[in-house]
């Protein structure tokens, strides 16, 4: 199998789902002949031309309110937010639009946005954020973010292809560090169904996105004092696959919720929620986050490296988790 | 823009007796709301479009079959002219579970999506946030388009809804992208309590587009034959692929933002002034002294649109509310959770196909 | 003292507040001849001058954005959305504009945003939000929503006196509903305390808003049943009042979270979070989350009253909780 | 709307130089940062403004001190002319702790917010979220209004960033409410790599205010007289309580978006055409042939700001990075954590007061 990039991946669900289907367009600012901002559509427009490879004006409103409309004709759209934390602008049209239609007159709306997420590259407090929390008391919306060039593709292709609207985050800190094998052919990784990425028993660190790679690093640190850790990787972040949050947390009575958001209101208190609740008599310890600092995100390295967890970080967190 | 010969004078007399009926139906309809109002059987706000019915049918009446229509609170005529059976309206503001939204949302936010090819309108009602519709009518038109159809989207919007940004996006949008809609903007001089003045600081509505280079005209909206013949060019205009277009209607709101809004900020001169420019009447004048009608045939009318409100209102009255247990189904794809379709129907007047 | 309604007691502490501070002025739709939509402004125009209560366009994005800028300015600008639902389309202005200029240029924004949030009167799905959970994980913001005319007064005070952005959610089903005794003399309710509306010791119901009140209906039918439950306003939801969280979960040992908003991505959330982290040793039984299903909010009244949190929900879970 | 005696007609021979001096500036800043990006010392992003500091510098100099100025990241030119020292925007691109942001925010995102009767300017950089200044900048003029002031407020747009919702409600809302808001909308041909054609469906970026009753000109934005004309009738009608008024400059963008970008989407021949037109070579020999100034005082500018650059830079070079323990603090007011005020110079040129 190939070993591709995490951003290629996403490019090559593209290609193959357009190719696939041609009820699927892309629009988004700059992303025709210019490949977008990071290049993730490099090539789209020169191979499927400019009536589906839109580039729009800077109307985030505009991007997400057509592409309901499209999708109601029956066609594929997926938009391209330039950073994700533009998605702010639109929030309106996501959360009462499109997250409510089918439910109010059974009118599906069928679109993917995707755009580039997270921290870790210098981006400022606006060039960085993961906004997961936002969007996840909003029933009618799903939520995905890969952590391998794999899932990159196989997430992408299931986004596509459901019949709701489906945000899609890529960390851009793995766009180009992560690389991994990638099937060439047809596949899709299902949306709702989260992975184990490293088997273990004394704990459960719960993550997602970039932090599953720090998540690993840690593990690796912690083996050495023979700290035996599991990483589940949930992928979707809505609907939430809560059997396999579960049965870690049955199997190793301990959860170290770990995520690149800002700790207060963040995901991993959903995650807490639903551990506390059904798994409250398999715990030995109190469920632990691990995020980034409760502030907007800083733009100084120095300051970013402060803010966001590391696996130092999920390290201490793990050893006193153990010890308690 | 003018031309010599207009769209209306080839309108057949009946068409022109249809166009006078669905401006009827549409009051009629309302009237029997403010009747299950009163009953307290309506939940939540009744919102009348009362001296909007002509500007509502006139644009709607431009449209081919096909077409797509996303109207807003007050655009009851449209919907009639689309031929939404009235049932359904009754159904949805009564929060019956036979309401194409189950009770689910509230008055016309009903939503028909047929086939690509179907010979059959369109119909996304609004959410409440307003200007949302006018980028996803924007969608829709691009969408047909690029489906290889030629559907034209006409959608709806009040002079304060012009202010929100989503209006501009939308609208900036098509432009940029020459899409086939033709936007209604609403000059009824208040949005809410607020007026025109405190809404925008231009002479005349249709300025509205000016920004985006998309062709305007204002219209006497209570002028049914004017506005008709002002969207039609605006419609084929559009669906020739000149792209977007807006037409500035000027007209009032005969009452208040909603039945509890007694409207004690509308000066009464002001509604006298528009009282005696009432659309319907003043169609009613032009049909019999052009001669297109008589007064007894547009009496037949008046009795025919009374009556067909009251019975399908006495329908839906006897329809169920939801059903509780279902609150959670249908939020996503998958549970096989069926939604009924908006019945459309044809008025007495529609022509054989 | 006398006895006001909760809605009287907001318009209360708008005449006061303008009447002590010529830097503080209301800006909204239809606030001013017409007084608001739920007439919560009604009379601040004519007693304050159009100068100082502005009737805005239908523009929430201008209606926020140039409250910052008037702040900037040395305003205090009291901003009105006229139904809660509608902060959608100025989320960009409050998360990315608002809440991070005094940690970006130590320049605070003393804005208030408020509105009338919450269900139980037939809105349906744009007029009936509760969008708390939207904003929790944005730091830079407070957040505050009052459940008795007392504290109505009080918290909006505070509001417009913090040298912060603070979102003011008022439980339009209290308006009319909530009576109590308001002094007449100035007050305020500190922004970050919660308040112990029952004294209980089998179980703690930490909520806000309207859902106090049934709370405070279920706390009576459980006391029926010998169950003594203890009753938290959290009032402030940002920040929260984590001593007065942990501390009745320390004496009660078991945790109920009752919130109006959807269950999954709810402030309930972050409430576990807290208590599963902090009264981990104290906790006897699993946290319960009573809210509302996870739908957009529903129309018919039927319908309503299987989606929203009620007494009877709330007693039934409290009744399992305590036989755990 | 043109008047025969130009503003710039009434300038003195150091205002001339002082304009020369904060273009030449500008551009030297810029220079000095694209070596410093080269040293990888800048952190993140360098976004030039090459070609347009006439525009910038035209428009800010209409002001009067104490006005407030809302630029974007190409606004330098704007800075330098409300005399920011040179040494704060260096320190902001690499992310020092002495810097304004502390390293927390990035480029030019600083602000300054004077007392209310202080003559000094107040500054309000952007967020990333374009639009969003417009509705701000509205705000900052009608608060001074407020409390008995008349400061003006100039915000810069780009044609990209004309095209969100934030720019049409705070535009449209600044009409409604006449605040005294200057807009200075850059067409400067590209947003990004989308070519104007793609953002907008009019001619000349101007008529974006027309649809906000909003008085609107075009201007050679690389002449910086004719942009200083026009800026300052914008400005004293604005003054003059008559309202918004939006300034379309036409320019362009001599570089890529940013450093990344090499803009092979832009025609050669574009920038040839306009690599002519130079706004400050323009200036040059306008001072020059009008006998306003000698080549050797020009000269001598030059090499001052270029030192002058250089220097700044230097020292910016060896201020420490923000400390990580203060990552958290000042998220809200009352812990005492202090910040930097902007540092606020006079230009050689400036005269007594
Ligand atoms: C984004 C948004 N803000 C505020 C409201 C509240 N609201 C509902 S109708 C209305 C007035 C609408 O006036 P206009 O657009 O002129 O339409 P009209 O009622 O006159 O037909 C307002 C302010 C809303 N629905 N959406
Ligand atoms: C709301 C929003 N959407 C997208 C972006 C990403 N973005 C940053 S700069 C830029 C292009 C801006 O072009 P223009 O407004 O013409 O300004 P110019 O760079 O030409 O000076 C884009 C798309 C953004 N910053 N904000
Ligand atoms: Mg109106
Ligand atoms: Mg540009």
């Amino acid at each position: 199998m190939p070993v591709i990039t995490y951003l290629e991946a996403i490019r090559q669900a593209l290609f193959e789902e357009m190719a696939a289907d041609g009820r699927v367009f892309v629009m988004g600012e700059d992303i025709g002949a210019y490949g977008g901002a990071f290049k993730v559509t490099d090539g789209l427009q020169e191979r499927f031309g400019e009536s589906r490879v839109i580039d729009s004006p800077i109307s985030e409103q505009a991007i997400v309110g057509s592409a309901i409309g499209a999708s109601y004709m029956g066609l594929r759209p997926v938009c391209e937010i330039q950073f994700i934390d533009f998605i702010a602008s639109c929030f309106d049209m996501l959360t009462n639009f499109a997250a409510t239609s089918r439910y109010r007159n059974g009118a599906g709306v069928p679109i993917v946005v995707r755009g580039p997420c997270g921290g870790g590259v210098g981006g400022g407090p606006f060039h960085s954020l993961n906004p997961e929390a936002y969007f996840l008391n909003t029933p009618g919306l799903k939520m995905v973010e890969p952590s391998t060039a794999y899932d990159a593709k196989g997430l992408l292709k299931a986004a596509i292809r459901d019949d709701d609207p489906v945000l899609y985050f890529e960390h851009k800190f793995l766009y180009r560090r992560i690389k991994d094998d990638v099937p060439e052919d047809d596949y899709i990784v299902p949306i709702g169904k989260a992975a184990v990425r490293r088997e273990g028993s004394d704990l459960s660190i719960i993550t997602f996105g970039a932090m599953v790679h720090t998540a690993l690093d840690a593990a690796r640190q912690l083996e050495s004092d023979g700290v035996d850790a599991e990483v589940i990787d949930l992928r979707s972040l809505a609907p939430l696959d809560r059997e396999a949050i579960l049965s870690s947390v049955a199997k190793t009575s301990r959860a170290l919720l770990l995520y690149e958001a800002r700790r207060t209101g963040g995901i991993g208190g959903e995650l807490a929620a639903i551990i506390a609740e059904e798994a409250f008599d398999y715990l030995d310890a109190p469920v632990v986050r691990v995020a980034s600092q409760d502030a907007p995100v800083p733009y100084a390295p120095p300051l970013e490296a402060a803010f966001l967890p590391t696996a130092a970080k999920v390290v201490d967190a793990a050893r006193t988790l153990v010890k308690y | 823009m003018k031309e010599d010969r207009k769209a209306s004078d080839a309108l057949r007399p009946n068409q022109l007796l249809e166009m006078y009926y669905f401006a009827r139906l549409a009051r009629d309809v309302e009237e029997r709301l403010v009747i299950l109002f009163r009953q307290s059987k309506v939940i939540g706000g009744l919102y009348r479009s009362l001296g909007q019915e002509g500007e509502s049918v006139g644009t709607a009446y431009a449209l081919e079959r096909r077409d797509a229509v996303l109207p807003l609170i007050r655009n009851m005529g449209a919907l009639m002219t689309v031929g939404v059976r009235p049932l359904e309206i009754f159904r949805q503001y009564m929060a019956r579970g036979t309401a194409n939204s189950r009770g689910r949302d509230l008055n016309i936010h009903i939503v028909n999506l047929p086939d690509p090819d179907a010979d059959e309108p369109v119909i996304v009602g609004p959410i409440s946030m307003l200007g949302d519709s006018i980028p996803v009518a924007a969608g829709i038109a691009m969408g047909s388009r690029m489906r290889g159809g030629d559907r034209v989207a006409m959608a709806w919007i009040g002079d304060g809804a012009t202010s929100t940004g989503a209006f501009h996006e939308g609208l900036n949008f098509a432009a940029v992208q020459k899409i086939p809609l033709v936007v209604v903007a609403e000059d009824n001089k208040y949005a809410y309590s607020t007026p025109i003045s405190k809404q925008m600081a231009i002479e005349h509505i249709d300025e509205r587009a000016a920004s985006y280079g998309v062709p305007h005209e204002m219209v006497d909206g209570n002028d049914m034959l004017a506005v008709y013949d002002l969207a039609k060019r605006m419609v084929d205009r559009a669906r020739a692929g000149e792209g977007p277009q807006l037409i500035g209607v000027d007209t009032m709101r005969m009452q208040g933002h909603a039945q509890h809004d007694d409207a004690r900020y509308v000066p009464k001169a002001l509604l006298e002034q528009w009282a005696a420019k009432d659309p319907i009447a003043r169609f009613r004048t032009t049909l019999v002294e052009g001669g297109a009608a008589k007064k007894k045939d547009l009496d037949d009318i008046d009795r025919m649109t009374r009556d067909y409100a009251a019975k399908e209102a006495d329908l839906a009255v006897d329809e169920p509310m939801p059903d509780p247990e279902s609150v959670t189904r249908g939020v996503y794809a998958g549970d096989k959770y069926t939604v009924p379709h908006v019945e459309l129907v044809r008025s007495p007047f529609a022509e054989e196909m």
